[in-house]
């Protein structure tokens, strides 16, 4: 009966977290962008009745009455079905795949529940595809985009989720690119087994895989649609984008997807590159023995990990402009996907000389100790090479300044 | 020829030399109907084009196909069996809606979902990365891509020519060849009540239990996939590559070169305006 | 530096260094290099340069220093099995041929083929001529193919020919030898069309490709019988098979085969040879073969390529010594052309063709010299190979250079006069003008000189008046090379100044990339015969190819290969001053050759208004020279010959050049010697003797009629049969599936569908009809 | 015997996909519901291939898979740039304008009536309980003419 029990009971857990965050991650939001734009921010929803204002922490419990109470308003022109399906594929898509993503390592077995095996804090954790499926759901995501500006039948929704759609499908190429590397070097598509490669050997794959770890990152950024690259939705454009049409109820599933976007990449991040709930000298290896203790220590990790991320990606939103368009394309194909590439293949070469039988050992008896410090060592130079070529090959990448070396009144489409 | 009396010839006659023999005849004789079912109901659903004669069609073709299934084994145990047929409705439902649809788009997302029924089946089956990868490439790159060229190719969401297929002719030739495949393969396929759970088609042993353990449905699927891909298919997957490379490289030159043509009105060609 | 390369290193560098730069050239030329597609070839060569170089003197320290004679040394490096046919031929005594066969117990015969190189002193020899020459060539054309639009091209076939020459003469085998010998044809099939948008460059390059088939047929059937006798094709014997030219043939172990086989073997050969070498029958190429770039014509024509039927008969010389009838044919083939291509030299206007004839005419002497099958014959044959390719490879080169600075104009009548324009050209053309005339002591004398002594040895030898015969030809032929080359020399380079509008502001001096080979050529021309000649050093390095070294062993006791006569030294220069003289009589100063000619055969289609001004009596300048270059007015053709006119003051025209004082002498002797002379010619009139060397004997015509005519009707036969049978019967068959077809076509709609569906039910088809009949 | 069972159901679903998509294959008009037919046929075939290689535990089905997928992809790129160029030279999707490409002699293809919309089927747009109907031209419930 556990069986089934447990995986619903983290299921549970996992749904109700995941979504409370998304709601105070808003608050969390506005309170980055007041203090960075120097204002106060929402600081007075307390407790209702009384004057507690306990920094505002009752405002997501405010923001989601109104917009259950809002009017549940749809357009007479929509496409309906569509309509309604496009907020609920984008939202199941991107709580499903919690599914795979570890928030700790396991915990202690629990006799008296009949559970004899340490629990992995992890859905699904016999998955052997994880970062596929991770891929294959924010696919699915696309669907939800694409299908609500269809369904909107508006000329603003239509073009937002065209240039969703687009930007979705371009970086989802540079964000596998760059975890290919980490895949590589663990062996596993399983997060946890990349979690406990990084315990193991004491280098997270942020130290020895830099520029994968960038490309990934901006791919991410990205994919959640945040900041320099939130076109989809750009107000000044596009009013609101794919969900212009949207209000109420479908809205904020729209919104909390997204927000949700933002949790998931941040989590990956961390679990990928970040070492996830491994820390040195606190969490041990993925081989220490679990306590009770050792368990809340590793969430917390984790989970301070997770923070700074999205503490990142607040960050870069209220302090970078937007890219333009056709820069955002070229910056996917021209820049990320070439360099994810280079990435590969370095890696491939490094991990494959760095293997016991190639040039391991020699590394072993030559640096001992120092080893980790040597293995990481290509990386940054491989990060350095990068940013070199980039600068070098395609100034305007780095550059703004109009193109002189095309013509554009001679190109085709002006014919 | 005569089809029909071609097949129960088939049922009947006992002194061909066929695998099935005279026993079969009640089993080719339930398919032969289950057959003509399904194949009427999806020509109700297909050339007719009102509300009754769909609804009946959906009636009639489910019939069919569930009269056509009740001759395959059962899988055990009746969980199995559930998530089964659950997941099957999963691809077949939606398969059947995008056909009939008559509105693209709806006919793109019916098929979307019917591929995460055939990736669940795929999945259930131990087959993890391919299911996956059936979702990512399928569902996340082509089907996305069929979405953008139909929005951009047909804003009106649809056309005249949505709405009415060919002929009724050739509409029921159609349900009824292929009605006749998939009941020619449930023939094939369903155990004949003599010999024990033996099928006509003669099949293989099939593989044990602990020599798929071991590899097939490893733990560590991918690695174990990775490593006969690598070995010993790799020079498919290296053609595989080739295919794709030429198959970018065609794309590009073409829309290249029809950018070109775009250009010039009154090219010849005629646009006849359907929509 | 020099021991760390090996002779197999050296060996196999020497072919693959122009091999690359042709594949460099091929595949940068285009696009990468253009006007710089001259590196790749110029540093291949020059690099196989200094690598033959090296191995020639690497071969000196192996050689045996006791310096006995009869001693052959080879080496053969085998790179890899080319062909290999285990027990492809049972010999038996039954076949008769199969009796002489390599093995003695007849043991079934392998057929193989192997990719060696082998190295001898021919080899050598040829190697450091070919790649030398190739060099400089190369060098020579950077200048003159300059702004050329197939600059690349050339550079990438140049290379491509050095390296099948350069194999050619260094395999150890006659297949490879065979398809060396087509890879040079080739090439030389490329150069010579290599302004192929000119319908003559391209029906040239189509007729030497063609006339060589003929004798590389002769040579395939060589092949053959060779196989069938000697069951090995190889040079070198191997571990099982003794090779034709092997050493336990030479040891006596085994014999060569003489007789009717033998005979034929070497007149195939020689067939072969002809073609590639330009003799008697096959010689018509050669000439039409100038449309080529002037540097092809200098590289292919005159030193290496034609030079590849000379080095097959030398090194085949064994099979000719056994079979001396076929010596015989060789020598009286050769001595024909000689004096027959003399003749016509005598008469043409085209500076590169004069050249041409007198190329065949020397090979012809090379012939002539190989014919004797003697040892003597041989190193003489080939001295005068080894010296003649540097002193025609210059004259062409001079032809181009003058050519170039003529903006392409070649005939003779159109300029004149250009010594002062082309300094040096002139020089270094002098020079080789007077070792082709074999003027002492430059190498051409030598060379010469060797192949009289050879045919005056055989002569004294056997007693035999055909020899003697052959040695009047030969001087006669000696008379007209120094007459014809003396006399292009001084049409060109002397008289009024005269200069073709064609080139424009460009008639000077060839730039120094161009000239410099010129000069390194002429040190060449005038110091290679007297250096290798006076010690008989070129002669006693020959001796040590393993095919010669048979005859030496044979000469042995005899000494010096070929001893050097006074009497025939003498008699050749005076011959050859004679001719000299004789050219500058008429072409000196004032050109009295249509006057003479017209004297002595009192022309009516010799119209004087056909030829430019000068040539006539009418032409101030002209008879302002003859007044001063002909002292007293001699009177033999004084009736006849223009009178002379006051002198305008053109004293520049004629000032002393580089051989103004010796001709005036020169000329007085030749006015006596041209009233000799003139009676026979006078007594021939009706024959018309000029005509005939004029038309070059007539042989493209006999051709024309003989062999072109006849092919042509049975071309045109054959045409109207495969049109009206073949093409019949062919379309016929092609006509039905049409008819069926478009009565299938009607299915065509146009609707995928359809297609769709009728695929189906043909698949439903084979599904049901293989279940059902258990397919 | 479950094997068995498993494999024969799934080559049913199989074959009950492949079927599917022959028929919309032949039925449809609009060139990229023809060509989603085939892509549905060749699902049949995948999950048939995966079944015979899960039944002998061999790979070879699988790799089958991997390459029927990338010829999907392939097809996915070429024929999706052919529509499209279709699209814009013959102003349609229906693969019935193409029949120009007929044999000369042929007699053109003469298309049949649309038949009258039952507006009972009809699942235009429905107006929301909150809204009131929007007065429209009659067009706009035929087709969008722009988005």
């Amino acid at each position: 009966m556990s069986l089934l029990l447990v995986p619903l009971v983290k299921i549970a857990i996992i749904l109700f977290g995941v979504m409370t965050a998304a709601a105070y991650f808003v608050l969390l939001e506005r309170r980055v962008a007041a203090w960075v734009q120097d204002r106060r921010g929402p600081n007075r929803v307390g407790i209702p009745g009384t004057n507690i204002r306990l920094f505002g922490l009752g405002q997501p419990l405010a923001d989601g009455l109104k917009m259950i109470l809002k009017e549940e308003y749809t357009p007479a022109h929509v496409d309906r079905g569509l309509y309604l399906l496009a907020p609920l594929v984008m939202m199941s898509a991107a709580l499903a795949v919690f599914a795979v993503i570890p928030c700790g390592s396991t915990l202690p077995p629990i006799p008296a529940l009949g559970l004899q095996e340490p629990i992995a804090m992890l859905v699904a954790p016999s998955f052997d595809v994880g970062m596929i499926y991770v891929f294959a759901l924010s696919s699915i995501a696309v669907y939800g985009v694409i299908l609500g500006g269809w369904a909107s039948n508006s000329k603003y929704s239509f073009l937002g989720g065209l240039r969703s759609s687009a930007q979705l499908i371009a970086y989802e190429l540079p964000l596998g690119l760059g975890l290919l590397g980490v895949v590589l070097a663990t062996g596993s598509l399983r997060l946890d087994a990349i979690v406990a490669e990084q315990a193991n050997t004491g280098v997270w794959f942020a130290l020895s895989q830099p520029l994968g770890m960038l490309i990934f990152m901006i791919s991410a950024f990205a994919e959640a649609a945040r900041l320099p690259f939130d076109l989809p939705e750009c107000e000044q454009e596009l009013v609101g984008g794919y969900h212009t049409e949207y209000a109420g109820m479908k809205l904020v599933v729209f919104l909390t997807a997204e927000f949700i976007h933002m949790i998931t990449a941040s989590f990956l991040i961390s679990i990928l590159f970040l070492g996830g709930w491994h820390f040195w000298g606190l969490t041990g290896n993925a081989e220490t023995p679990i306590t009770w203790t050792l368990a809340a220590i590793r969430v917390g990790v984790l989970f301070a990990k997770v923070f700074a991320v999205i503490f990142f990606f607040m960050m870069v939103r209220w302090s970078w402009p937007r890219f333009r368009y056709d820069q955002l394309l070229a910056l996917a194909w021209k820049v990320l996907l070439p360099l994810g590439l280079l990435n590969l293949v370095v890696l491939a070469i490094l991990i494959e000389v760095q293997h016991p039988q190639v040039a391991g050992g020699w590394l072993d008896e030559r640096f001992g100790a120092g080893r980790a410090v040597v293995s990481w060592l290509p990386g940054w130079l491989l990060l350095v090479l990068a940013f070199m070529l980039v600068a070098w090959l395609r100034p305007i990448m780095t550059d703004n300044r109009p193109r002189t070396d095309v013509d554009l009144l001679d190109s085709p489409l002006q014919e | 020829m005569d089809w029909s009396g071609f097949l129960w010839a088939a049922a009947d006659s006992s002194e061909l030399a066929t695998p099935i023999g005279p026993a079969c005849a009640c089993v080719a004789g339930r398919l032969l109907v289950a057959v003509a079912l399904a194949a009427l109901g999806l020509w109700c659903l297909l050339a007719l084009d009102s509300k009754w004669t769909r609804r009946g069609g959906v009636g009639l073709a489910a019939g069919g196909v569930l009269l056509m299934a009740s001759q395959l084994q059962l899988v055990q145990p009746w969980g199995d069996w559930l998530g089964f047929w659950l997941l099957a409705a999963l691809a077949v439902l939606p398969a059947a809606a995008m056909i009939v649809s008559h509105r693209p788009v709806y006919s793109a997302i019916w098929f979307a979902v019917s591929l995460l029924g055939v990736a669940s089946l795929l999945l259930w089956q131990g087959a993890q990365f391919l299911g996956l990868a059936t979702m990512v490439v399928y569902a996340g790159a082509i089907v996305v891509t069929f979405l953008f060229v139909l929005m951009l190719a047909l804003p009106a969401g649809y056309g005249r020519y949505d709405r009415i297929s060919w002929g009724k002719l050739p509409v029921g030739v159609a349900c009824l060849v292929a009605s006749g495949l998939v009941g020619l393969c449930v023939w094939g396929l369903s155990p004949a009540p003599g010999a024990a759970g033996e099928s006509p088609w003669q099949l293989a042993k099939p593989a044990s239990t602990g020599m798929l353990s071991e590899d097939l449905l490893h733990p560590a699927h991918v690695a174990h996939l990775g490593s006969h891909l690598f070995t010993e298919y790799l020079l498919a997957i290296e053609l595989a590559g080739v295919l794709l490379l030429m198959a970018l490289v065609g794309a590009v030159s073409w829309m290249a070169q029809a950018q070109r043509y775009w250009q010039v009105p009154g090219d010849g060609v005629e646009r006849t305006d359907h929509v | 530096m020099f021991e760390a390369i090996s002779l197999r290193t050296l060996l196999i560098l020497i072919p693959a260094l122009p091999l690359s730069g042709a594949i460099l050239t091929a595949i940068f030329g285009p696009a990468i290099l253009r006007r710089q597609s001259h590196w790749p070839t110029v540093l291949g060569l020059a690099a196989s340069c200094i690598c033959s170089l090296m191995l020639a003197v690497k071969w000196q320290g192996q050689l045996p220093q006791d310096g006995k004679a009869g001693q052959g040394v080879e080496e053969v490096v085998t790179l890899w099995e080319w062909v290999g046919i285990p027990q492809a031929y049972a010999p038996s005594p039954a076949t008769g041929l199969a009796a002489i066969a390599a093995t003695e117990n007849h043991a079934p015969l392998d057929f193989r083929i192997d990719v060696s190189l082998r190295i001898d002193t021919l080899t050598a020899t040829m190697l450091v001529m070919v790649t030398l020459i190739s060099t400089l060539v190369a060098v020579y054309s950077v200048g003159y193919m300059h702004g050329d639009e197939g600059y690349w091209r050339f550079f990438s076939y140049l290379s491509l020919f050095v390296f099948s020459m350069t194999m050619l003469v260094t395999v150890s085998n006659f297949v490879m030898l065979y398809v060396f010998w087509e890879g040079v044809g080739v090439c030389s099939y490329l150069l010579i069309g290599f302004w192929y948008r000119n319908p003559a460059a391209a029906a040239a390059g189509k007729k030497a490709f063609l006339v060589n088939r003929v004798g590389d047929f002769g040579f395939a059937l060589a092949l053959f019988l060779m196989w069938m006798t000697y069951g090995s094709l190889s040079f070198h014997d191997t571990d099982t098979v003794a090779g034709v030219l092997g050493a336990r043939r030479f040891a006596g172990e085994l014999s060569f085969v003489g007789g009717g086989v033998g005979t034929a073997i070497c007149l195939l050969l020689m067939a072969g040879a002809c073609g590639k070498s330009a003799q008697f029958p096959l010689h018509v190429w050669l000439p039409d073969a100038m449309e080529g770039p002037t540097p092809v014509s200098a590289l292919i024509h005159a030193a290496t390529m034609v030079t590849a039927g000379v080095y097959m008969i030398a090194r085949c010389m064994p099979l000719f010594v056994a079979a001396p009838q076929a010596a015989w044919v060789v020598a009286w083939i050769g001595a024909g052309t000689a004096l027959m291509a003399g003749l016509i030299a005598l008469t043409q206007f085209d500076l590169k063709r004069v050249l041409a004839y007198s190329t065949v005419s020397q090979l012809g002497y090379m012939f002539l010299a190989l014919g004797m099958a003697t040892l003597g014959g041989v190193t003489a044959g080939m001295f005068h190979l080894f010296t003649h390719a540097f002193f025609k490879a210059l004259l062409f080169l001079g032809a181009g250079s003058v050519m170039h600075a003529m903006g392409n104009v070649i005939d003779m009548r159109r300029f004149g006069g250009l010594r002062h324009r082309l300094p040096i050209t002139h020089a270094t053309f002098a020079i080789g003008c007077l070792a082709l005339a074999g003027i002492f002591p430059l190498s051409g004398f030598w060379s010469k000189d060797a192949i009289l002594a050879a045919v005056h040895d055989q002569a004294h030898a056997t007693g035999a008046s055909s020899y003697r015969v052959l040695y009047g030809m030969a001087m006669g032929t000696a008379f007209l090379t120094a007459f014809y080359t003396f006399r292009a020399f001084f049409m060109t380079f002397y008289g009024p100044q005269r200069i073709p509008e064609e080139a424009g502001h460009h008639a000077h001096e060839s730039p120094k990339v161009m000239w410099i080979p010129l000069v390194v050529l002429a040190l060449f021309a005038a110091l290679v015969g007297p250096m290798l000649e006076w010690t008989h050093a070129f002669a006693h390095w020959l001796q040590y190819t393993p095919s010669l070294a048979m005859m030496a062993q044979a000469a042995g006791a005899t000494g010096a290969p070929a001893a050097f006569h006074w009497d025939v030294a003498v008699t050749s220069t005076a011959v050859a001053v004679a001719g000299v003289a004789l050219a500058a009589f008429l072409y000196l100063g004032h050109r009295r050759e249509v006057a003479a000619l017209q004297y002595v055969f009192r022309f009516g289609w010799m119209n004087p208004s056909e030829a430019p001004s000068d040539w006539e009596s009418a032409s101030p300048h002209a008879a302002a020279v003859a007044n001063v270059t002909r002292p007293g007015g001699h009177p033999t053709v004084t009736g006849h010959c223009p009178s002379d006119h006051p002198s305008g003051s053109h004293g520049h025209e004629h000032g002393p050049g580089l051989l103004a004082l010796p001709a005036r002498l020169l000329k007085a002797v030749g006015c006596g010697l041209w009233s000799l002379l003139t009676l026979p010619l006078w007594l021939g009139q009706f024959v018309s003797p000029y005509q005939m060397s004029h038309s070059k004997f007539f042989v493209d015509e006999i051709y024309d009629v003989l062999i072109v005519g006849p092919l042509r009707g049975l071309a045109h036969i054959s045409y109207v049969l495969d049109r009206v049978l073949v093409d019949g019967l062919v379309n016929g068959v092609g006509g039905l599936p049409v008819r069926l077809g478009g009565w299938l076509r009607k299915s065509q709609r146009g609707f995928v569908s359809l297609y769709g569906l009728l695929t189906v039910v043909g698949m439903v088809l084979v599904v049901v009809v293989s279940f059902w009949w258990g397919v | 015997m479950s094997d068995t069972a498993i494999l024969q159901n799934h080559l049913f679903v199989g074959a009950v996909l492949f079927a599917l998509g022959l028929i919309g294959f032949l039925v449809r008009r609009n060139v990229i519901v023809m060509f989603l037919c085939v892509e549905l046929m060749l699902q049949g075939v995948a999950l048939s291939l995966v079944s015979w290689s899960r039944y002998h535990g061999d790979w070879g089905g699988q790799m089958l898979v991997i390459f029927i997928i990338t010829v999907a992809a392939c097809e996915a790129a070429l024929g999706l740039a052919l529509v499209w160029i279709m699209a814009q030279r013959g102003g349609s999707l229906d693969i019935a304008i193409w029949q120009t490409l007929r044999e000369r002699d042929q007699a053109p293809y003469t298309d049949r009536e649309v038949p009258e919309e039952d507006r009972s089927v009809e699942d235009w747009p429905q107006l929301t309980p909150a809204g009131v109907e929007p007065v429209h031209p009659r067009e706009e419930d035929m087709y969008r003419s722009h988005v």
